[in-house]
């Protein structure tokens, strides 16, 4: 099988700079995948050893989902072949991928609402008794090491739908960890993680890596990328461009290879004096929690929200919006007080949310990119049984532009987007409404790079001309740099309201950890 | 970013617009299949392209046609609504009721059969959206109450209109065009209107859509869903009063089944039941299409017992064209 | 028999008169049987006949006529669902110079139709109470499976409280929806309800049937009697082994052959009796034999 | 973390459970309406809690109940079966058909109507599974083409079974217990243990829930959906046989509409329409409720009008009561 492969002809451009003894555990080779307009992988080699944990970067849209999901066994290649151990193989679904030992954690959450935890870690794979039956209490105790391996504590009873993006994140990881695979493709796994979580996943990872694992990890947070990775491939619009050993490289050449240009600055941000008051919570309780929270936004103001998984600040603000029911206490927003609580209402009163989980509570995946810059803001194209055609187009080449969305044209669907060019339509919508407060939840989740470093300009420029901020984000870096102050919140409530000069990564990690 | 100019270019095929050409694209797939039943029977079927039978096929379709009006939007929220038929029964018989035993003028007789529709409407679209029991549920439940109220109203019998100028309603005409073809081209326009040139029609999209998108992009969920649950029953009510005129009789078991027939002609013209989705002149062509489905056959001299089977084939091979025309609209899932 | 479909399926439009047939519903034997009839009659003849099904609603019915306008047929014979709301039908068909035969339910709008041919469905419902008055002491309790929806299941009951008066307790009635399995529960309640029901009236076959095979599981309650209207070959089988006690038959057979030769003579251009009754009868297992057991009268 | 014991609080609601505490806590909503009908007809219908009523109870349940474990199962996948009133008619007529023309022994005959349910409902599940049309337009095109076979297949008339063996299957009894409610006993015990006890339920629940995610972990998801529309089918298909035996005819007519009695007995037992939630308990006492509001309001000597009205509202209340007690288990959305 050896010679075969290196008998392979030898045009092809794959990783002359790795040297590598180990076993090939996984090798594509030229592999091409089109979907109607887009071409989203052209001509692709990727190889992975034994024990290799090899990077995967590139710009949103580059294409690193998309081969993933080939290599998964969800999307077959239009041409070019995957080699498992040597072996070509051609996978006509998940559980093909599955048994060549190929475990799998999606960029999007994709678990059983209805199940508990330990149903859908062994999903596919129930365990059954002398019987023949299923035993759920068998599956929970196998369920539970796990579990404690990514250091999610809930119970394995527990049905996934009362669990936070985060927990679920990690019930994603544990259920890959339990296939006993041979080779982990992670797709962006730490998006709505911090710190502390991602540090232990990393531990696992390592761990992991002295077994003979191959992992295959996909992220657009750079420190993660020298963190963990031995080497990185880049792609750039769906084609290869290079590979190269982490430790020989550094964060602008990598930049560099992705986007193809240099990228200087990263965080942008001017200091404004803050105006008025412009978002009051005073003794806001809310969740399972119920314990009183206070917090002012000023206007020019970033409020930056930090907090482990499943600390409450998607609950907090979502309450405070009143996307969620009940939440006691006082609101007030430019002064006033605001009786009841509506989605509708706030937004009236000039206040924007924009969701983290962009899939279900930020997109039409079946409308298309005008569709979805501009419903929220239709007021100001159509009134009458008018509808002003220009205003319209206005609003979306003017999203498209400003955060540079990858679409072929206004009317590409936005399901078929890539995670990151999704994530920039939901802020484009929100944006297009012109708010005088603007609540961000994870605004960069699988953004990339260069595209983060034009949401962060965009966000500066909002608070020069006036608007209010909340930042919630798990990226320590991203809201010491971006915030004026820093609400810390542990377990529903806020911890520390720290200002500028006090920020400190240790202090800050004391206070979300309690 | 100099690809602005190149976007604005292609910002032109707006999917909600209103020429010939963006007619027939979007609804490619039925089109083809509404030629093909055209053709097919304008050749076999003798006098089928007769002005009589047509003028009688677009009269037996109207009522069809203003049912699944509303039972469309009803699905393109990812909802059905089952109360249409029965409301048909229970608003005819109102009417005729309030016309010969409370002595109501005739326009006040006919608002009142037509408000029992808006009022059922009404309770449908509360329920659904403050309870959040599926519309499949909350409508087959009040359909059961409305076939029931029209039977105690009635008292189980037809009630026969005495007032001879309410048959006007239904039987009169416009030039050489019935009344009821008239509502029916003016309501589809409304429709047409409603989806394309108002914020509400957007809302339905995105409603439909992602429910739980749709309330974070602050539309209001509850005012939607209660506006087409109303304009469901008040369509509802109104042809079945069209209809009580055109017998001159209310009859507690009229309406029986016609849900089916709107539900169908709503799918066939490329609605998807997963919400969403959903054309004017889509439905508008899935109406005649099941119009003509069974007037063809009778001019055929089908069996009424072979009919059953070629409806059933002719509605999956018509929604399976349909998908495949439209393929971007189809979600996975089922 | 059953051929009839198949025979209204093969009208082909080079016979020189079609005959249209529109029956409220085909969901239902007896109209069916008037089909049998119709073509019974012009079997041999240069005649076709094409059946529509208006599933009981009138205004598909309407809608039906039209289509046979449209088709070219010669003459109408139509059993109304409703008999008001018929009339734009008829209107129609006046309209167009198509004579309409109006079967089994006499229509409100006489003028519109040529004759009427129909089973005296009063007179059913009353031979039924008159026999159990024979057979039951005053005061007996009786239930009802009844069917609102239809004019000739209302004559039918109307007829049989007339004849009946105050000589029976009347103690439920039921909507049976004209159908056996539906009876048959119904009927299942009733027992139970009503301990000492002594009869009970389906008002028409199938429902007295599903009262039938309710029964059936109740063989401490085999006393009861069991009345239907109709006649159908299942009908006069239950009565014949004795499990039905009678039935108020009509002759479809004879509707549909009285109807057919009404439509051929009034194309002919000769004058038709107005009204044309097909007499209603009982039948009990002490005359079965008479009518046989395969099909209808 | 600490709040470990908190969470243990919340792990009640579990899908999935044997013991009896379990099965009161899962359908406490749905048991406080039943409890609440019980009592009220027990107090108010003499007879009504008599060994004979019972049993007359628990037989006409049995038809509905049949039904509502296929039914039951294709709501579980977001999808519904609308085929199984006119598979009723269909099966019945081809047992009786093959056992008096084609002079198939008894066995053979009852085999017969039963295969032409897995072959309807094959087809369903096929068609669902790879054209993507919506389950609610293939079965309800499947209906219409079913109601259609069984009326030629019995031309338009009822066929009497001339085999009065063949009456035992529906008319026998087992002890006191009359078979068919021994049938529906014994199919709602293989419910329970497909939904809790198989890699297959838990396949069922995983679809419903959550398609992509289901197909992203391996799931065969062509399989689970034609396995769940050709039981439906089967289930239809052994009631029909099980009714005609009991009618000893096979009737073209018969089980029109009974699809909405087992949607409705599904979903008042906790079986979500959004898919992903539903069990086997609560869809039997779902059942036992329509058939107790029918069969009560007939000891009650209600009138089958009013019956309409009062069975409409007993389904949302009931449907009602059953969300507010299994809150977790209710989707967002409508
Ligand atoms: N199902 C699909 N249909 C059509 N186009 C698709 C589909 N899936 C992906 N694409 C397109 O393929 C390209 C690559 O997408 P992919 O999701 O692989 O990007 P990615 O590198 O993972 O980006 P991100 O970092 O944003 O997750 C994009 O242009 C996307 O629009
Ligand atoms: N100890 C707990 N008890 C109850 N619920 C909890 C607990 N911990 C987490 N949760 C769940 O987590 C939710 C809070 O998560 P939320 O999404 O607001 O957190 P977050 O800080 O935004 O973190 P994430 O990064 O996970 O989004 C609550 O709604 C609750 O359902
Ligand atoms: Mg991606
Ligand atoms: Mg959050």
């Amino acid at each position: 099988m050896t010679q075969l492969l290196e008998a392979a002809p030898s045009f092809l451009r794959t990783d002359e700079n790795i040297v590598d003894s180990r076993p090939k555990l996984v090798e594509m080779k030229g592999v091409v995948k089109t979907f109607p307009g887009v071409k989203a992988l052209t001509d692709i080699h990727l190889t992975l050893h034994q024990g290799e944990v090899l990077g995967l970067l590139g710009e949103n849209g580059a294409g690193k989902s998309t081969l993933m999901n080939v290599l998964g066994g969800i999307y077959k290649p239009d041409s070019g072949s995957v080699y498992i151990n040597g072996e070509e193989v051609h996978f006509d679904g998940v559980l093909a991928a599955q048994e060549a030992g190929i475990a799998f954690v999606h960029q999007e959450l994709a678990l059983e609402p209805f199940l508990t935890v330990a149903e859908n870690i062994f999903i596919g794979r129930e365990v059954k008794n002398k019987a023949g039956l299923v035993s759920q209490r068998e599956m929970e105790t196998q369920a539970r090491p796990f579990l404690r391996m990514v250091g999610l504590d809930v119970d394995p009873q527990m049905m996934v739908n009362s669990l936070s993006m985060g927990q679920q994140q990690m019930v994603e990881i544990a259920k890959a960890l339990s296939l006993n695979s041979r080779v982990i493709v992670l797709d962006e796994p730490t998006s709505s993680l911090s710190e502390n979580e991602v540090e232990n996943l990393f531990q696992i990872v390592r761990k992991l890596k002295t077994q003979g694992m191959g992992i295959i990890y996909i992220s657009h947070k750079m420190s993660e990328i020298f963190d963990l990775t031995d080497n990185v491939m880049v792609m750039r619009d769906g084609c290869y461009v290079d590979t190269v050993p982490t430790s020989n490289t550094t964060e602008d050449e990598l930049v560099h290879l992705m986007v193809g240009r240099d990228v200087e600055n990263y965080y942008y941000r001017t200091y404004n004096e803050p105006g008025d008051a412009a978002l009051e919570l005073r003794d806001f309780a809310c969740g399972p929690w119920e314990k009183p929270v206070n917090l002012t936004v000023r206007q020019r103001e970033i409020v930056g929200v930090y907090g482990l998984i499943g600390a409450g600040r998607s609950e907090l603000f979502e309450t405070v919006m009143g996307l969620r029911n009940g939440g006691s206490g006082t609101v007030l927003v430019h002064g006033n007080e605001i009786g009841a609580r509506d989605p509708v209402r706030m937004q009236q009163h000039g206040l924007a949310y924009v969701p983290e989980d962009r899939k279900t509570q930020g997109l039409f995946l079946f409308g298309d990119v005008m569709f979805n810059t501009s419903i929220a803001s239709l007021g100001d194209f159509i009134s009458w049984l008018r509808v002003n055609e220009r205003k319209e187009k206005e609003i979306v080449v003017n999203a498209i532009e400003t955060l540079n969305i990858k679409v072929s044209s206004p009317q590409t669907r936005v399901g078929t987007l890539s995670g990151g060019n999704q994530q920039k339509v939901v802020l484009g919508k929100w944006l297009a409404t012109k708010p005088e407060i603007l609540i961000l939840d994870e605004p960069t989740r699988g953004v990339d790079v260069g595209a983060k470093a034009e949401i962060y300009k965009i966000i500066n420029e909002l608070a020069a001309q006036g608007v209010a901020v909340v930042f919630i984000s798990s990226e320590l870096n991203e809201v010491m740099n971006m915030s004026d102050r820093l609400a810390v919140m542990r377990e529903g409530e806020i911890a520390a309201v720290l200002s500028r000069d006090e920020f400190n990564q240790d202090v800050i990690l004391k206070h979300a950890l309690g | 970013m100099k690809n602005g100019i190149d976007l604005l270019d292609r910002v032109g095929e707006v999917p909600v617009a209103g020429s010939v050409s963006k007619f027939i694209k979007q609804n490619l797939g039925i089109l083809i299949g509404f030629a093909t039943l055209l053709v097919f029977l304008s050749i076999f079927a003798d006098n089928f392209l007769s002005w009589a039978n047509m003028v009688n096929l677009m009269r037996s379709v109207s009522t069809n046609a203003i049912l699944a009006i509303g039972v469309m939007l009803s699905i393109m929220l990812a909802g059905i609504d089952l109360t249409c038929g029965a409301l048909v029964a229970l608003s005819g018989v109102v009417a005729v009721l309030s016309l010969n035993n409370f002595g109501l003028p005739l326009p006040l007789a006919i608002v009142t059969g037509v408000i029992i529709g808006v009022v059922v409407g009404l309770l449908n679209g509360l329920v659904i959206a403050y309870t959040g029991i599926h519309p499949f549920v909350v409508t087959l439940a009040m359909q059961s109450i409305c076939r029931g109220a029209a039977y105690l109203a009635a008292g189980g019998q037809p009630v026969t209109a005495r007032n001879t100028a309410f048959t006007a309603l239904g039987n009169g005409y416009l030039g050489p065009i019935p009344l009821p073809v008239v509502y029916m081209i003016v309501l589809f326009f409304l429709l047409y209107l409603l989806l394309n040139k108002t914020r509400l029609g957007r809302h339905i999209y995105a409603l439909g859509g992602n429910p739980t998108a749709a309330k974070y992009s602050g539309i209001n969920v509850v005012k939607v869903k209660v506006f087409v649950w109303a304009v469901s029953g008040l369509l509802s009510a109104f042809a079945g009063v069209v209809l009580a005129s055109r017998m001159s009789s209310g009859q507690p078991t009229a309406g029986v089944g016609y849900e089916t027939d709107a539900i169908a002609a709503a799918v066939i013209g490329g609605t998807s039941m997963y919400g969403g989705v959903g054309r004017a002149g889509g439905v508008f062509i899935g109406v005649l299409i099941i119009g003509m489905i069974s007037n063809g056959l009778n001019l055929l001299h089908v069996n009424s017992f072979w009919q059953y089977v070629i409806k059933g084939i002719i509605i999956i091979v018509a929604v399976y064209f349909d998908m495949r025309k439209n393929k971007g609209n189809v979600r996975t899932g089922f | 028999g059953s051929s009839g479909s198949s025979q209204s399926n093969s009208g082909s439009s080079s016979s020189s008169i079609k005959l249209g047939y529109v029956p409220s519903t085909m969901n239902n034997p007896f109209w069916q049987a008037i089909l049998d009839g119709v073509n019974e009659q012009i079997d041999g003849k240069d005649v076709s006949v094409q059946s529509v099904d208006p599933q009981a609603d009138q205004s598909k019915m309407n809608d039906m006529v039209g289509d046979l306008i449209a088709s070219g047929v010669n003459a109408i014979i139509l059993g109304p669902y409703d008999t008001t709301g018929v009339q734009p039908a008829l209107q129609a068909a006046a309209d167009a110079n198509i004579p309409v035969i109006n079967i089994d339910t006499p229509v409100d709008a006489q003028d519109l139709v040529k004759t009427v041919v129909a089973s005296d469905n009063e007179k059913a419902g009353a031979l039924v109470a008159a026999d159990m008055k024979k057979k039951l002491d005053k005061g007996s309790q009786v239930a009802v499976v009844n069917c609102p929806a239809g004019q000739a299941c209302i004559d039918r009951l109307n007829g049989f409280k007339a004849e009946a008066g105050d000589y029976f307790d009347i103690v439920q009635e039921l909507d049976g929806k004209g159908e056996l399995s539906v009876s048959l529960t119904l009927t299942e309640d009733i027992l139970q309800s009503n301990p000492d029901v002594k009869a009970i009236f389906g008002v028409n076959d199938p429902m007295a049937l599903g009262a039938v095979q309710a029964l059936a599981a109740h063989p401490e309650m085999s006393g009861v009697l069991v009345y239907g209207v109709d006649g159908s070959p299942d009908g006069k089988k239950a009565i014949k082994d004795g499990t039905m006690t009678g039935t108020g038959a009509q002759s479809p057979n004879q509707i549909g052959k009285k109807a057919a030769q009404a439509a051929l003579d009034v194309l002919d251009g000769k004058t038709v009796e107005k009204n044309i009754v097909v007499d209603t009868f009982l039948i009990t297992k002490d005359n079965v034999d008479e009518y046989g057991t395969d099909g209808w009268q």
